[in-house]
């Protein structure tokens, strides 16, 4: 005879769901607003969903740090907030890039904006909590939000995307599921805490190495999926070159911030545990992938797909550091994606207002390089913002992502690992060719037709995104100790 | 005093500066007239501090002011007038006011006379930074001053296109510049050497504390240093090996070859082993490797006069020799007699080139002398003043050549080195010869100048008079032996002939006149009534050898010029691009070709990607198992 | 005005922002007076300048990334004082002389930018704004090259680029590591140059460190065998950019050496002294050979630019104070004169439109004035005494004579195939009978050419004749110098080989 | 008797058999039923383990699994719905327009 189950709502620590639950919420008002008025227009929409998203920013930022709640599911750590900040933050600077001059298919939709908000929540769902059930929901929810996006943007292009993205990333749910049935089968508990506790009085018993290290490579493999890790990187230059522009560097930042967490939980676990060789493991991947990701991009002949190979190379920079296990590695990470943030959102938006409703350039791509030749001449200001994000992005100081490579470096060399600060910086090398091309095209080369409208997509609030990404960019030195500081804080608070 | 001394050493300066100033502009006779007159003062203003010197004689030490002051490294611009400065001031400032004077009417109608004056003025500046410093940092300054003085008066004309060896065995002026002022680089490395061995080991560069610092030294610092410093005298002086430049210098105008080229910068170098005679007389065997240096050259240069058909040339080659013979002088520790020869050879020298310069102006720049020839009656005074310097030259008393010549030729017999002895006094022979062929060749016998067109002319008037003094110094200089011997003796080291030597004194100096008297004799005999060619001799090993300069000019051209200039260009081509350049950017291409290899696992196709991911995780899994396993 | 050298950084930068609107026939006459209020200001801080101080002056210093040390900090001796007024010396005198058509203000704009990292680079104090300013200081340079320069343009510019920055992430990563370092040792993290002067590290960590910043500096100076950007950047750039190149942006590296190299890493840098000794006298031989082999005017000067500073390699290495001070005074001397050479084969360029030599020959007939000026920069560069170029050379000389005289005597061949691949220049364009008719109508410098270069040329005569005002503060510090690493020196060979100069005075 | 490794040996064995299909399959729609395959195989290692240890998470894992698999089944249809609108099979040998 089953007694009923009490729950007093104290203990379910709501708060600690608030943000999540405005974020869906918000999402279903949208939808509810379109059934009573049909085709209100987009802008509408928009301004909703920053209203909702800087509610939601609020929230989060009313979070104190080290709570768990409903059930002890919810993890509110400095972790969590952190990211969380920044995944709402990307969602904020992403949005108004739907404000174009140009009618898109996609922002038409009050679906689209109710999708954004729910993957928002997945996200956040991803970021808040150890127990390996809600991160597979958070995930499931911000994924599959993610790939209706992508298509639709109607383009045949999108579709194949999407099915691409779709397809792997269903393998990667199998990986992962699979992974935490093993870590279960290990520890009979998918809190990772406890996880944590029963493995390391489990560490040393015979014949176990093999489940552990099996649990954490699938739970690994599905990670670098969402990471854009070799060899399960294939998927993102096509997903982002079928992808509307924002959206791919939306796709470069916030979903890797989500995903960064559930790594840092996971592996930093194992790595707390003294499983070296996934340190070793993740390592060589994040090796691989900087090196990989760098050749590949100077090969390309389409910006955005140089721009979705850098950003590959960006993952692995910081996965080395998240292998390092140290609180400045940890750090970096986030350090890294806010600074990262700024001006890889702002080099897309730079692609999205030079977007045009026919490719005019080049069969195969929207954004060839040739279509940026004597920018200068043309459109000197864009070319000069834009320039200034691929300095930036190549590391030149004092531009964002610079602060963000020598935290990193320099918690690779306090950790020992010099050999590891000489390969980045090498790499780094090596992707300044790629940037510097676009430079090189914009300011060396002749226009190679008429191209009086490059600047086709542009609009007041574009602007707007785009000058505060390049204030952010350059400023970037006045603001990285605030950062720092902050962020450090948060995460040694939280143990990491 | 000191004024005196800035006045000496400035008025140059400021006479080249003048004439700088209307360098560009057209021919102006003034120009001319205010550099002679500045040089004047230069000269009267030297010559008192001569006799200043004379009558008390105290050098003077003039500070101006510190030039270079680095670490422990301390270097003024110090001058001192004492009695070796003193003579060579007097000499220099005596010649070039001549050759001022002179070329006023030599260069009068070259357009480039403005910029001619300034360059002269400008070498006579340098020369007299190098007597007069107290320092050498500030002996080097002028030292590399006169070099590119010279470089820029033998090239004066550098207009002139370059020809192949057999037209003009110096190829072109602004070709023999080069090759003088690179030669003379080589030399000045010996020298700065020197100069840092002497630093290190003294703290100062001063004469008077290096000089006084020489005994605490060890032997091979020392003979290092003496040879270093030598190898700068080398060059400066064009010394075998280092000779070759100076024939060549021959390209620049006359007036030049008499200041630079026989009267003042060559013999720097003697100048030089006299100012640091507290080092060499330290260093016997360094100064014997000087004496029997010199000797060989004067022999050696005076070979190569012998059958030379060049007017100028044949005065270059003897002074090659006289300098030889001051070496051998100074060599021998005769530090005085070999400044002595420095002094009279500078006048009876500029005479003879300026002489020269008088016909090449009569025959519209013709040199050969095989083209001239019964010039006496149209250049009365010429002749005069060419045969009394050729007299002097030959050394035939009671000129000047007599004396100072005569004083070595005793010395190396003194010294009891008797190969030095004959050698020199077989080049006395040698050298009255090839003077009086010359002369002979050049006024004597048939007019062969009338086949070519040529009706030359006696020189201006006020030139003729301007050359009087150095007629005159030369004719009479020899009879302040004395005089000059007490003088210079205060600072430079005694040097006496042996009871023995004094006896034999009658004895050795009529063989050495014999021998001149008698090389006079074979040049009168064969050239005196024309030119009698013999073509048995020209085609003649020896006759060609000779006229070649020993092919030695040739032999530098195939070992070093033309080498240097191959592996250069193979450097380039080959080296810096090939191996350099091409390391660098292989390893840019082989990036991007292996991007290229990778993209290709992009295929776009979805199951390949998936197949990636698949033996990713596999491979990933495979990995755990066999770490798992082996531990 | 004690923020004076904030001041001499950001006034150009600014000045380069505001220059955006300024209209495009007034950029020249804009740019020109900046420049110039530039190069007064930095004359100013000479007057300020203590010279008996031998320390760093004018000292400012704003915590900017505490948590990671990293500090706006600046300051100045004796060794960055002349190199800054040799800096804005040079950007105002290529302002004045540049004549480029195309899109003159766009160049404008980008000097000024230049120039502001140019001059930040030397007087920065913290290592991570010194590598600031280092990287940034590409960016301008690439597009000068890249936007005003010949068929190869692109090639020479990115090469430049790519060269540079990859050698400069090693260092990044040598200065992360000695801050790492230094927190370990203190606690505390800092990028102070000053800090890390207190370091005192072990040999093996000096030697890989010293490696690191090696790499970063040896691409910049070029020191073989990674010279070859610079032929081409010099080869291709138009000449404003030869002339700032030559003359400021490499003396970058070899200030490196002297403000990082040797005082953080004196027995390292002992050590280092043979192999570098080595490749610098390979850098003078060999490359005045290639010089000797170019047929292009420019080429020949690039290359001699490449020897001359392995001239200034080898005085830094003397570990002596005349060694040091004569690279220091080498560098401005070099600046002063290879810029003013890069100016002259503008001249004929932009009347030719060809740098090949065998285009030319009996200029000096054509052009005197012309010839004057080059003759008496040819004579400065094979360094003739009482011209700027014999003073450094004679110091580095006299200074090296000390570690080793066959080196020394190996080293000084420059002042032989110097001349000699100089000398060859001179005849072939200026000296012989005018061949080429083109040449016969060529008109000689204008006005704007002689103000440029007349300046140049009375600094190479009054420098070479009274180098004292500029030598005196350059000692003190470099003695100053000499004695700190003699003091921090660990090991007995370093301690024996740094040669403090009796006459050194205290810092105050 | 039948203990939990004989069912983690088939729920493996089932997940091969997907990953197979994953990697063989042609058509999308056959792919998307081999990833099915593939969760299923881990529902039933969910619930094996889960009545190993005789705890409920597995099994509630495995519902989430259920849930999100129908979930990725209709997201996923409708994405291939609007493909094969545009292009006319599903082919995936023809999704190959961006690549390099």
């Amino acid at each position: 005879m089953l007694e009923p189950i009490k729950v007093s709502l104290e203990s379910l620590n709501l708060i600690t769901l608030a943000p999540m639950l405005i974020a869906i919420v918000g999402g279903l008002i949208i939808l509810c607003i379109d059934l009573f008025k049909e085709n209100l227009d987009k802008s509408l929409y928009v301004m909703l969903t920053i209203l909702i998203l800087v509610v939601d920013f609020g929230l989060v930022m009313g979070l104190n740090a080290n709570e768990r709640g409903f059930f002890d599911v919810m993890l509110i750590d400095g972790v969590s907030i952190v990211s969380q900040l920044l995944i709402v933050a990307g969602s904020i600077l992403f949005i108004p890039l739907g404000l174009t001059s140009k009618r898109f298919h996609e922002y038409e939709y009050p679906e689209f904006f109710a999708l954004f908000l729910f993957m928002v929540a997945g996200f956040q769902f991803m970021a808040a909590s150890d127990n390996l059930i809600l991160i597979l929901v958070g995930l499931e929810t911000a994924s599959l939000a993610l790939y209706t996006l992508i298509a639709m943007h109607n383009r045949s292009d999108s579709y194949e995307a999407a099915v691409k993205y779709f397809t792997m990333g269903a393998l990667a749910t199998a990986f992962y599921a699979m992974g935490s049935a093993v870590v279960y089968g290990l520890t009979g508990s998918v809190e990772l805490y406890q996880v944590a506790q029963t493995l390391s009085s489990r560490l040393n018993e015979p014949g176990l190495m093999i489940a552990i290290f099996g649990s954490s490579v699938l739970l690994l493999s599905a990670l670098a999926f969402k990471l854009s890790l070799f060899p399960f990187h294939t998927w993102a230059p096509d997903v982002y070159q079928g992808a509307s522009a924002p959206l791919a560097g939306y796709m470069s930042v916030v979903p890797k911030i989500a995903a960064f967490v559930v790594s840092l939980r996971i592996f930093g676990m194992y790595i707390e545990l003294g499983v070296e060789w996934v340190r070793v493991i993740i390592l060589i991947i994040a090796v691989l992938t900087m090196t990989l990701g760098n050749i590949m991009a100077l090969v390309q002949e389409d910006v955005k797909r140089m721009l979705a190979y850098s950003s590959i190379s960006h993952a692995g920079f910081v996965v080395a550091a998240l292998a390092l296990d140290t609180t400045e590695g940890n750090t970096s990470i986030f350090l890294y994606y806010a600074l990262f943030m700024f001006t890889n959102l702002g080099a897309f938006a730079m692609l999205w207002i030079s977007r045009h409703k026919q490719r005019r350039f080049d069969d195969r791509f929207d954004n060839p390089y040739e279509k940026f030749a004597g920018l200068i001449n043309i459109m000197p200001m864009g070319a000069v913002i834009m320039a200034l994000f691929m300095l930036s992005l190549a590391g030149v100081p004092p531009f964002s992502v610079f602060w963000g490579k020598i935290y990193v470096m320099q918690a690779a060399v306090n950790a020992g690992y010099v050999w590891l600060a000489i390969v980045m910086g090498l790499n780094s090398a090596i992707a300044a060719y790629y940037y510097l091309k676009l430079v090189v095209y914009m300011f060396l080369k002749e226009p190679v037709k008429s191209v009086d409208v490059v600047y086709y997509n542009l609009s007041k609030p574009l602007m707007v995104i785009i000058g505060f990404a390049t204030v952010a960019t350059v400023g970037a030195i006045f603001y990285v100790q605030p950062l720092i500081s902050y962020f450090y804080y948060m995460i040694s608070a939280s143990g990491y | 005093m000191e004024n005196l001394v800035y006045i000496a050493l400035f008025a140059p300066l400021v006479s080249s500066l003048f004439a700088g100033l209307f360098g560009m502009s057209p021919r102006q006779t003034f120009v001319g007239i205010v550099s002679s007159a500045l040089l004047f003062v230069s000269m009267s203003a030297s010559l008192m501090l001569a006799y200043h010197v004379y009558q008390t004689g105290a050098p003077i030490y003039v500070t101006m002011k510190e030039w270079i002051s680095m670490g422990d490294l301390f270097i003024p611009f110090g001058f001192v007038v004492d009695q070796v400065s003193v003579t060579m001031m007097g000499v220099v400032t005596v010649v070039s006011t001549v050759v001022h004077v002179y070329s006023i009417g030599y260069m009068d109608h070259d357009k480039s006379f403005n910029r001619f004056f300034s360059y002269l003025s400008a070498f006579v500046f340098s020369m007299m930074v190098l007597v007069m410093s107290d320092n050498f940092a500030g002996l080097f300054i002028g030292w590399e001053g006169v070099g590119v003085c010279s470089w820029l008066l033998i090239g004066f004309w550098y207009h002139k296109p370059d020809q192949s060896r057999e037209e003009n065995p110096s190829i072109s002026p602004s070709w023999a510049a080069n090759e003088a002022f690179i030669v003379n680089r080589i030399a000045d490395l010996g020298m700065l050497v020197g100069i840092f061995i002497l630093y290190w080991n003294v703290g100062s560069l001063q004469y008077s504390e290096v000089f006084a610092a020489l005994p605490q030294l060890s032997e091979i610092i020392l003979t290092t240093a003496a040879l270093a410093l030598f190898i700068g005298a080398m060059g400066k002086s064009a010394q075998f090996p280092l000779h070759t430049w100076l024939t060549d210098a021959m390209e620049g105008p006359t007036p030049v070859s008499a200041l630079i080229h026989a009267a003042t910068m060559v013999t720097a170098g003697v100048f030089l082993v006299i100012r640091a005679n507290p080092l060499f007389s330290m260093t016997p065997e360094v100064s014997f490797f000087i004496a029997a240096l010199g000797t060989f050259v004067a022999f050696f240069a005076a070979s190569m006069a012998l059958v030379n058909r060049d007017l100028k040339r044949i005065i270059a080659f003897s002074t090659l020799s006289q300098l030889g013979y001051m070496f051998a002088a100074a060599g021998l520790g005769a530090y005085w007699i070999a400044l002595f020869h420095l002094g009279a050879h500078a006048f009876f020298k500029a005479l003879l080139f300026l002489g020269a310069g008088n016909v090449m102006h009569a025959m519209h720049d013709e040199l050969d002398i095989f083209k001239m020839g019964g010039l006496k009656k149209q250049m009365k005074w010429t002749y005069i003043y060419m045969g009394l310097a050729s007299l002097a030259l030959a050394g035939i008393p009671p000129l000047a050549g007599f004396f100072s010549k005569d004083a070595i030729i005793e010395t190396a017999f003194n010294e009891g080195t008797l190969i030095l002895w004959i050698m020199l006094v077989v080049t006395a022979g040698m050298t009255a010869f090839y003077s009086f062929r010359q002369v002979f060749l050049t006024f004597h016998g048939d007019e062969r100048y009338k086949a070519f067109g040529i009706h030359p002319h006696e020189m201006y008037k006020f030139v003729l008079v301007a050359l009087s003094p150095l007629a005159i110094l030369a004719a009479i200089a020899g009879f302040f032996q004395g005089g000059f011997h007490d003088f210079v003796t205060r600072l430079l080291p005694e040097y006496q002939m042996s009871e023995h030597t004094h006896h034999l004194a009658l004895v050795l100096g009529a063989i050495v006149l014999t021998f001149a008297v008698g090389g006079i004799a074979l040049a009168y005999k064969k050239y005196a009534n024309g030119l009698k060619r013999d073509e048995k001799t020209e085609n003649g090993f020896l006759y060609k050898l000779l006229a070649n300069q020993y092919y030695i000019p040739h032999l530098y051209e195939e070992i070093i010029s033309k080498p240097y200039a191959m592996i250069s260009d193979l450097m380039w081509k080959s080296v810096d691009l090939k191996i350099v350049d091409a390391t660098v950017d292989g390893i840019a291409k082989f990036l991007y070709k292996s991007g290229d290899g990778t993209r290709k696992m992009q295929t776009g196709n979805l199951s390949n990607y998936l197949n990636w991911m698949a033996i990713g995780g596999i491979v990933l899994l495979v990995i755990a198992m066999l770490s798992a396993m082996l531990g | 005005m004690e923020n004076i050298l904030s001041v001499l950084v950001f006034f150009p930068a600014i000045a380069g922002l505001l220059g955006f609107v300024v209209n495009k026939e007034s950029a020249r006459v804009y740019g020109v007076t900046v420049a110039a209020i530039e190069f007064f200001l930095s004359l100013w801080l000479w007057f300020a300048f203590d010279n008996n101080n031998a320390g760093m002056q004018f000292v400012e210093m704003i915590p900017l990334i505490p948590d990671f040390g990293v500090s706006y900090y600046l300051g100045v001796d004796g060794i960055s004082l002349f190199i800054v007024i040799m800096s804005t010396l040079m950007t105002l005198i290529g302002m004045i002389s540049m004549n480029i058509a195309k899109n003159i203000k766009n160049m404008v704009i980008t000097l000024l930018f230049l120039e502001m990292t140019m001059v930040g680079v030397f007087l920065s104090l913290d290592a991570i704004i010194f590598y600031l300013f280092w990287e940034l200081s590409l960016v301008p340079m690439l597009y000068i090259i890249g936007a005003w320069g010949g068929p190869l343009r692109i090639y020479a510019s990115i090469k430049f680029f790519l060269y540079t920055f990859m050698g400069s992430l090693v260092m990044l990563v040598g200065m992360l590591f000695v801050a790492y370092i230094y927190h370990d040792l203190t606690g505390v993290w800092s990028f102070a140059l000053t800090d890390w002067y207190a370091l005192v590290l072990p040999v093996s960590y000096q030697l890989w460190l010293f490696a690191a910043f090696f790499i970063g500096f040896a691409i910049k100076v070029p020191m073989f065998p990674f010279h070859t950007w610079l032929p081409y950047a010099h080869g291709q750039a138009p000449t404003i950019g030869s002339v700032i190149l030559a003359a400021v942006l490499l003396k970058m590296g070899t200030y490196g050496f002297v403000r990082f190299s040797l005082p953080m890493f004196p027995d390292a840098s002992v050590i280092a002294i043979t192999p570098i000794a080595i490749i610098s006298i390979i850098m003078i031989i060999y490359t005045a050979m290639v010089a000797y082999a170019q047929k292009d005017m420019k080429q020949v000067i690039a290359y001699s630019s490449v020897s001359h500073m392995g001239i200034i390699m080898l005085g830094i290495f003397a570990m002596n104070a005349e060694g040091i001070g004569g690279s220091v005074f080498q560098m401005l001397s070099h600046g002063i004169v290879s810029g003013a050479l890069f100016m002259l084969v503008g001249v004929i360029y932009d009347r030719r439109h060809t740098k090949m030599m065998d285009e030319f020959g009996g200029l000096a007939t054509v052009m005197p004035k012309y010839a004057l000026v080059f003759g008496i920069m040819l004579m400065a560069s094979v360094g003739l005494p009482l011209t700027i170029g014999f003073v450094g050379e004679f110091l580095v000389l006299i200074g090296f004579y000390n570690v080793s005289p066959i080196m020394t005597i190996l080293a000084g061949t420059s002042i032989i195939v110097g001349a000699v691949y100089m000398l060859s220049v001179y005849k072939k364009s200026f000296f012989g009978p005018v061949t080429n008719e083109a040449n016969r109508t060529l008109q000689d410098l204008d006005a704007k050419e002689t103000i440029s270069l007349v300046p140049l040329v009375l600094i190479v005569v009054w420098l070479g004749v009274h180098p004292k005002p500029v030598l005196e503060p350059i000692d003190n510090s470099v003695k100053a110098m000499l004695s700190f690493m003699d003091e921090k020196a660990i090991t007995q060979e370093a301690k024996e080989m740094i040669k403090v100069a009796k006459s050194t005075q205290e810092i105050k | 008797m039948i203990g939990l490794s004989h069912y983690l040996v088939v729920s493996a064995l089932l997940f091969s058999i997907g990953l197979m299909g994953v990697l063989r399959r042609r058509n999308l729609l056959m792919l998307f039923f081999a990833t099915e395959v593939m969760l299923n195989a881990v529902n039933i290692a969910f619930a094996a383990i889960s009545h190993f240890y005789n705890d409920l998470t597995g099994q509630m894992f495995a519902f989430f699994i259920i849930a999100i698999a129908a979930s990725e089944v209709a997201v996923g249809l409708g994405i291939l719905i609007v493909l094969y609108k545009k292009q006319g099979s599903l082919d995936l040998d023809e999704l190959t327009t961006m690549k390099g």
